[in-house]
């Protein structure tokens, strides 16, 4: 690790001294509206649940400016040294804040998904850990699912997400990779769906007709869009694309199932929503010391799953493995570094 | 003094008059942006409403004359279905918003009504949740919450006397959390066939939601014309306290027009269900803006009392038409959003511009 | 005849035996502090279920984060007072804060200057196209909307722009003698535009445009340019609460802030202006915006479900605004 | 004429109104207010601005609600909660061009909110719609069709539409109606006037009806019987037959009238210089209008209605979009594309329209005085609240406004009030060069109107110009020093009027039509 985590230490360590029944857990997600979200917010119950604590559920309805209030109100109660929260910021510039606002106020963090590339958890005492999903490679390994789905040519459209989000933009350089593998794969067209399942319905519906019979799959940003897709081509009574998103939300799966999709990426919700509240509970009694947290494991990339037909099975009804939160298995899904972009 | 001998005198009803005139008490509202009544004014605003429509009409002929021209996909007959098909919905809603929109009131609360008429449908049909298969009737049942939104919107307006734009903003957020309370973590699939046929299904190449949306819109028309609520919506739009006077109950055709306005997101939430498959927590999202923005481009102004359904299709086309244009035609993704901004105003502008000295006050 | 027009959309009154004069004032006394004591109630209830709420610190953090919703909103109100809308000032402060982000390295501390500036042109150049091709407002600002969040997109290139230089910003977000300076500066806001509006003749002329514009055309208001000035001032505020949330987030971005529309608005009415203009004011914001902002951050504090939350809110900004509005100063309730 | 065949005075009363109190904020409107109404008789109702006849009239039809007293109807005590409940019992208010919903058609406002078999099962049949409100047009002989939409009716025809709404509540009581008018005239031409009382009189063969004017001689000639009100009660209760307007206005205003009404006495000669001189105006309802106002005159200006003289002068004042011409005062060019600019040289305008065009009607007495000019209360850019008070006070005092305080909406004052605030609007600067005046005592009392014409020599006197635009032929002669008679936008004549030579009003007439 870096020094600078000893350094600054001054009188608020790295290493919680909170009895367990004092420690406050916070998760702070978008919204419960959607599946992937919920499933987050359970998790977070669950270990909540299993150290004999409960869980303070935020939601701030894809609002930044409703997330920094949130956090500067729960940091603004009373004392926040034995508090722990889990948040999902709304977009890269969101994490600044939230971390400072966390700092200042000694309380725990883990943050997910979205950081500015400078911003390092290891110059900060109480920031225990910043994790997220490598977004090239998912992009990539649906697409290449989708390419062999499609035996290796034909052409495909790309539904992006909101463009302004590194989610977005590191799933389609993903795709960008994978095209470069296939020559015989072109991109007919790509347009912005905003991660929304109306959205992608209306724009697929619109790319189907600029270039009906050319369109051999639809590489989707996130299962949402996906669905939408799948929804065009059943109105427009098109058989035969295969498609493909990421987030393993249920609807997906089942659509793997029953073949109307053809791949995505499973992050595990649940156990995100858990782990980041482990991690943060750990260093808040003082059973994990952060400043001893391998540095490489302070900002990481977790283990995702690429899902097909052949293994959808297994991911379809999904149990929490309470194991891997014991203060000492934290990170065993980490599979690597944040590559500094 | 000069001319007597004028080779002709004035034409004094050819022209419709500009705006100094006669005595004219704007008879509505003490803000005066009611129309104004003297014949002279009167005539103007009127001749304004015509060239209004007018104008949106030719706008959007222009941008299906711009885009055929750029592009051959355009050009399609599949795309005139596909446009059809993706203006349904929209046309649903604005046929609904329409009805609060000739009040003079506005209604911020399709993105929760629909949120919560989204939820409850999925779950009354057959879907994957529970075991409930009300198949048509849940459909009549959803349409129902929507026109009972609609009614409390309209009571809690009329009734407390607040300004609509807060009564549906409220709504909306109490219409999310029921939707999200029903959502409950897990999505309802629907599995009704009959339902998932209106997106699928087609009939003289229109899906079946087309159709019934050409229905909605056609029956939403006969509401306008033929019964009191319709009538007396355009009445109060254009003078509310002389309806008033005229011992015409306001508050309740006004709380019956927004349960029309309800009924009709009712529909629009089922329709999107079909689409979407599913019960969508945020299947309403942006909805409000975009029915608005469709009305009044259509020429049903904002101030009450003028345009209709039919103007308000217009209203539609057009940005549907937009919306599949600009990807058609290969407009960046980046700049589509601002594209479509500048040329919503600029249609408008030059749609206005003949007649903009003769609009009056203009808010 | 001019009259019974007059007499008859008057004050209602049906309340009964003729209030005297006396009884009258107390009525509309009671109006005035009416947002006031909303705001003390609802921190009242919200603190039975959590305490912290009334904590110094708390009160403080609800203060700063009120800060650019409370400076979106006053322009905003300007824009109403004066019987238009403006649907664009989130986005216009989302491109602020893009162009805040990207002129810290060229002017430092001092680029809040020119972005404001061309938040205000921007502004006034929705302005100039609402009063000269007498189009809508809320078309103009709605396709404002759109215009201005797209070219944030662009020219942020689609990412979040960073501040790097950290001390150029460290003005809007230390504290001042205990207060934060967001606050501070918010309130500086709203002194200068409350003057402005209170002090000179722009007030009048703002609200005789709101309720009259005809009359106040014929009686030589410049028209045209108070309603120029007033979208001008709302872009300018919006440039400022764009600089606020940058320093809030030391980085700018296309999306930040864009959801703030809809709460601005709101503490507006909430506060007790009249949607459709002429009667209301600045301080009245003020007290709508910190209404707005216990509601939204209030709730979430108080352990509900985000479903019941949502309720909640709904009720109580219905039951805000029914008791903050002076029904007399709406002629005709749109 | 009306030859005043009194109905039999045993007939009980219609309607009774007795001891009816109302009390605004600072204001008693009606104190102890007694009259009644028989069946088929004409009541004149006539007294100052503020006397309290459109508050009993509100009252009457509920919209106002006494705070004592009772309203009896066909010897019943009501209590009237409002229009439609009023209608119920019979009475109906006209409520002039105001109660005219623009945007639908004259069959939906004749029986809007009444429509009767108009609509059946929900919908509306529009024949149906049309025949029933067709009965109501053909009881006043009236030509427009049912099926027009109403904002493209002329304003006389407007009129009619108003009272064969008011008839229409016929069909809905088993009793003959009692229709209140308030004010039905002030608005019309002489002509127009004359439509009106032959349908009023036909009225009386079914109906009662109520009477409220500002023009006695109007007054005396269709009303069967005449109450006076002052300060909200009946002062008086005169027989048409055997009073005059002299004797009506001295019971009016409590004095005897002095002098002559339009102080001809105080009528100077004008000084030599040309204040305004327009060459060449050109607007869309007024074509090549060129004449000249000298310091100190008032150049009236005749003309029916449709003449142009209207836009004539809103075109000066800059308020005509695509007004062209060359407009000189005192030599410098006049822009005429802005009312700003046009009140910056020195112009002013009282537009007819007191309630959309001359006042904000919620804002206060104070505001709505020195909007015009509020620089010259201003110490830089701030404006001085005590040197405003003081100016308010001082044109409050001068021109005698009836008000509870300069803080007072203006809306709430009587509309003669109203008018003084407006023309003190103008007043208060001491550049003003020329003085617009439309209609300026629209609704006026007999009182107010004289103070008006006073006012309006004193300005000339100290050499404002004046272009007025008066409700009547004699009024504009009387008032002026030349007058410009206009038809279908044109100038057609253009005749002195000096003191004590005035012209013969026929000879107007003919250059007018
Ligand atoms: N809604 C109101 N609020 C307060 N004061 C009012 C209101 N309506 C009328 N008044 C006051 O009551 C008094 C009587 O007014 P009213 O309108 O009945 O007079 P009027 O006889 O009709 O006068 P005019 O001839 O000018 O029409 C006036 O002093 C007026 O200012
Ligand atoms: N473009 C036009 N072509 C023909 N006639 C027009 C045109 N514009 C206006 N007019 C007529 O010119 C007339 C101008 O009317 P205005 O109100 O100025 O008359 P007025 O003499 O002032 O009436 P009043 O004396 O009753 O106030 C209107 O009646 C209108 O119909
Ligand atoms: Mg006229
Ligand atoms: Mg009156």
């Amino acid at each position: 690790g870096e020094s600078s985590a000893e350094a600054e230490g001054e009188g608020s360590g790295s290493t919680g001294a909170c009895a367990p029944e004092d420690v406050t857990l916070v998760g702070q997600v978008r919204n419960q509206t959607n599946p992937y979200e919920a499933a987050w917010l359970e998790g977070g119950d669950a270990f909540a649940e299993s150290v004999g604590l409960e869980q303070q559920k935020l939601t701030y309805d894809g609002d930044s400016q409703q997330q920094q209030e949130q956090i500067r109100q729960v940091l603004a109660s009373g004392d926040a040294s034995c508090t722990v929260i889990n948040a999902l910021p709304n977009g890269d510039s969101d994490t600044t804040p939230i971390v400072n606002a966390a700092d200042g106020a000694d309380a725990w963090l883990v943050t997910q998904w979205n950081k500015p590339a400078d911003l390092d958890p290891t110059a900060y005492d109480r920031w225990v850990a910043h994790l997220t999903y490598d977004g090239v490679e998912s992009g990539y390994q649906i697409a290449k699912a989708l390419f062999e789905e499609m035996g290796g040519s034909g052409g495909v459209i790309a539904l992006q997400g909101i463009l302004d989000t590194a989610a977005a933009q590191d799933r389609f350089l993903g795709l960008q990779k994978a095209l470069e593998e296939y020559p015989d794969i072109t991109l007919l067209d790509d347009q912005t769906a905003d991660f929304d399942r109306a959205t992608a319905l209306e724009v697929t519906r619109t790319l189907l007709t600029q270039h009906g019979e050319e369109v051999g799959g639809i590489w989707a940003a996130n299962d949402d869009m996906a669905l939408g897709a799948v929804q065009a081509l059943e109105a427009a009574g098109v058989d035969g694309v295969a498609v493909a998103g990421i987030d393993a939300v249920p609807e997906a799966l089942e659509a793997i199932a029953d073949g109307s999709m053809t791949a995505t990426v499973s992050s595990d919700g649940p156990w995100q929503g858990a782990v980041g509240l482990a991690m943060g509970y750990c260093a808040a009694t003082g059973e994990l010391d952060v400043a001893s947290i391998d540095a490489e494991d302070r900002a990481f990339f977790a283990e995702q799953f690429l899902i097909t037909e052949d293994n959808v099975g297994e991911f379809s009804d999904p149990q929490l493995d309470m194991s891997e939160f014991d203060c000492d298995s934290l990170f065993s899904r980490a599979t690597g570094p944040i590559a500094a972009s | 003094m000069a001319g007597d001998t004028a080779p002709h005198a004035p034409t004094r009803t050819l022209e419709p008059a500009p705006l100094a005139g006669a005595p004219a008490p704007g008879a509505g509202g003490g803000n005066g942006d009611a129309p104004a009544a003297t014949s002279g004014r009167a005539r103007a605003t009127r001749s304004a409403d015509v060239v209004q429509t007018r104008a949106s009409l030719i706008a959007l002929a222009v941008l299906v004359v711009v885009f055929a021209a750029i592009s051959p996909q355009f050009r399609t007959a599949g795309n005139l279905q596909q446009i059809i098909d993706a203006a349904a919905v929209l046309a649903v809603l604005a046929t609904g918003i329409t009805f609060v929109l000739m009040l003079g009131a506005i209604d911020l609360s399709l993105p929760g009504v629909i949120g919560a008429c989204a939820m409850t449908v999925s779950l009354l049909v057959a879907n994957s949740r529970n075991t409930q298969d009300l198949g048509l009737l849940g459909i009549a049942l959803t349409i129902l919450l929507g026109a009972a939104f609609g009614l409390l919107s309209g009571v809690l307006s009329t009734r407390l006397r607040i300004p609509t734009f807060m009564t549906t903003l409220g709504m909306s957020a109490i219409g999310l959390g029921i939707a999200t309370i029903l959502f409950a973590g897990v999505r309802p699939v629907v599995l009704d066939e009959s339902l998932g046929a209106w997106a699928s299904h087609r009939i003289a190449g229109f899906t079946v939601m087309s159709l019934i949306a050409v229905a909605a819109v056609a029956l939403g028309w006969a509401i306008q014309r033929w019964t009191r609520i319709g009538r007396y919506a355009a009445a109060i739009g254009g003078a509310e306290d002389i309806v008033l006077l005229s011992g015409v109950p306001v508050a309740r055709y006004k709380t019956l027009a927004f349960g029309v306005a309800g009924a009709f997101y009712g529909l629009g939430a089922v329709m999107l269900t079909a689409r979407l498959g599913s019960g969508v927590v945020e299947a309403g999202a942006g909805t409000d803006f975009a029915a608005i923005t469709a009305a009044v481009i259509g020429g049903t102004l904002l101030s009450g009392g003028r345009g209709g359904v039919l103007q308000s299709m217009i209203g539609v086309l057009a940005l549907t038409v937009l919306a599949n244009g600009l990807i058609l035609t290969g407009v960046s993704p980046y700049v589509q959003q601002a594209v479509q901004g500048v040329i919503v105003v600029l249609a408008v502008a030059v749609a206005t511009w003949p007649v903009r000295r003769r609009l009056g006050v203009v808010k | 005849m001019t009259e019974t027009a007059v007499e008859t959309t008057g004050p209602r009154d049906d309340d009964g035996p003729a209030p005297g004069a006396g009884r009258r004032s107390r009525r509309d006394l009671a109006l005035l502090f009416m947002p006031g004591a909303v705001l003390v109630l609802l921190l009242l209830a919200l603190s039975t279920r959590n305490p912290d709420l009334l904590s110094p610190d708390s009160l403080l953090a609800i203060a700063d984060s009120a800060a650019p919703l409370m400076v979106l909103a006053i322009g905003v109100t300007v824009v109403i007072l004066c019987g238009g809308i403006d649907l664009s000032i989130a986005a216009l402060a989302a491109l602020s804060s893009v162009l805040f982000a990207l002129w810290i390295p060229l002017f430092g501390a001092a680029a809040a200057v020119p972005v404001i500036a061309v938040a205000a042109l921007a502004g006034a150049v929705q302005g100039l196209v609402h009063v000269k091709a007498k189009v809508n407002s809320f078309i103009v600002t709605l396709g404002g909307l759109a215009l201005w969040s797209g070219i944030a997109l662009v020219i942020s290139g689609a990412r979040t722009v960073p501040v790097t230089d950290v001390d150029a910003i460290r003005w809007a977000f230390t504290t001042v003698a205990g207060l934060p300076s967001a606050v501070l500066i918010a309130l500086g806001a709203v002194v200068v535009l409350g003057a402005v509006l209170r002090l000179t003749p722009a007030g009048r002329w703002v609200r005789a445009v709101g309720h009259a514009e005809q009359a106040a055309r014929l009686a030589g208001i410049p028209v045209g340019a108070v309603k120029v000035a007033a979208f001008t001032t709302s872009g300018a505020c919006a440039g400022l609460a764009g600089v606020l949330l940058v320093a809030r987030t030391f980085s700018g971005a296309p999306s930040l802030g864009a959801t703030l529309l809809l709460p601005a608005v709101a503490a507006v009415v909430v506060g007790g202006t009249a949607i459709t203009g002429g009667f209301g004011g600045i301080g009245r914001t003020v007290i709508g915006a910190l209404i707005v902002i216990v509601l939204r951050v209030g709730l979430s504090l108080i352990g509900v479900d985000a479903g019941f939350e949502s309720i909640i809110y709904g009720v109580l900004i219905i039951g805000a605004v029914a008791v903050t509005i002076d029904r007399t100063k709406l002629d005709v309730l749109k | 004429m009306s030859n005043h065949v009194r109905p039999a005075a045993a007939t009980s009363p219609v309607l009774a109104v007795r001891g009816l109190t109302k009390r605004y904020p600072g204001v008693l409107a009606l104190d102890g207010m007694d009259l009644e109404v028989r069946p088929r008789e004409v009541v004149g109702l006539i007294g100052e601005n503020g006397a309290g006849k459109s508050t009993l009239l509100k009252s009457l039809v509920g919209l106002a609600q006494p705070d004592s007293g009772s309203i009896v109807v066909r010897g019943e005590e009501v209590r009237l909660r409002g229009v439609a409940h009023a209608a119920s019992v019979g009475i109906g208010m006209v409520f002039q061009e105001q109660s005219l919903v623009p945007n639908i058609t004259v069959a939906e406002n004749i029986l809007l909110g009444a429509e009767g078999s108009g609509v059946r099962g929900g919908l509306f049949r529009w024949r149906r719609m049309a025949e029933l409100a067709q009965v109501q047009l053909d009881k006043i002989g009236s030509t427009v069709s049912a099926r027009a939409r109403t904002d493209s009716l002329t304003f006389a025809q407007r009129q009619m539409v108003e009272v064969a709404k008011v008839l229409a509540l016929e069909e809905r009581t088993a009793h003959e109606p009692v229709v209140l008018l308030d004010e039905p005239t002030s608005v019309l031409e002489r002509e127009e006037v004359e439509t009106l009382f032959a349908q009023v009189r036909r009225l009386r063969e079914r109906a009662s009806v109520v009477f409220v004017s500002h023009r006695l001689d109007e007054v005396l000639e269709i009303s069967d019987r005449v109450y006076v009100l002052r300060n909200g009660r009946v002062v008086a209760e005169v027989d048409p037959a055997e009073v005059d307007a002299t004797d009506l206005h001295h019971l009016l205003i409590g004095r005897e009238s002095t002098g002559s009404h339009y102080h001809d006495d105080a009528q100077q000669q004008p000084a030599a210089d040309v204040r305004l001189s327009v060459r060449d105006l050109q607007t869309a309802g007024c074509t090549q209008a060129s004449f000249e106002i000298r310091a100190g005159e008032v150049l009236g200006v005749a003309g029916v209605q449709g003449s142009g003289r209207e836009e004539l002068c809103r075109a000066l004042f800059g308020a005509v979009p695509g007004a062209r011409g060359e407009v000189l005062l005192d030599g410098k060019p006049l822009r005429l594309d802005s009312p700003r600019a046009a009140v910056l040289a020195g112009v002013g305008y009282v537009p007819s329209e007191r309630r959309t065009e001359g006042v904000v009607s919620s804002m206060s007495v104070t505001e709505n005085m020195s909007m015009a000019h509020v620089g010259t209360v201003c110490r830089g850019p701030v404006i001085d609240g005590r040197r405003e008070r003081a100016l308010v006070d001082t044109w409050v005092r001068r021109l005698g406004i009836r008000t509870p305080s300069g803080d007072t909406a203006i809306g709430t004052l009587s509309g003669g009030n109203q008018q003084k605030v407006v023309l003190a609007r103008w007043m208060v600067s001491e550049q003003l060069r020329l003085l617009i005046l439309d209609h300026p005592t629209r609704g006026l009392d007999v009182g107010a109107k004289s103070e008006v014409y006073e006012l309006i020599r004193e300005l000339a006197g100290s050499g404002c110009a004046v272009l007025l635009l008066s409700d009547t032929l004699e009024e504009a002669l009387a008032m002026s020093h030349r007058v410009l008679v206009m038809k279908d936008g044109r100038i057609t004549a253009c005749l002195d009027a000096p003191r004590g030579g005035k012209p013969d009003p026929v000879a107007i007439m003919e250059a007018m039509v």
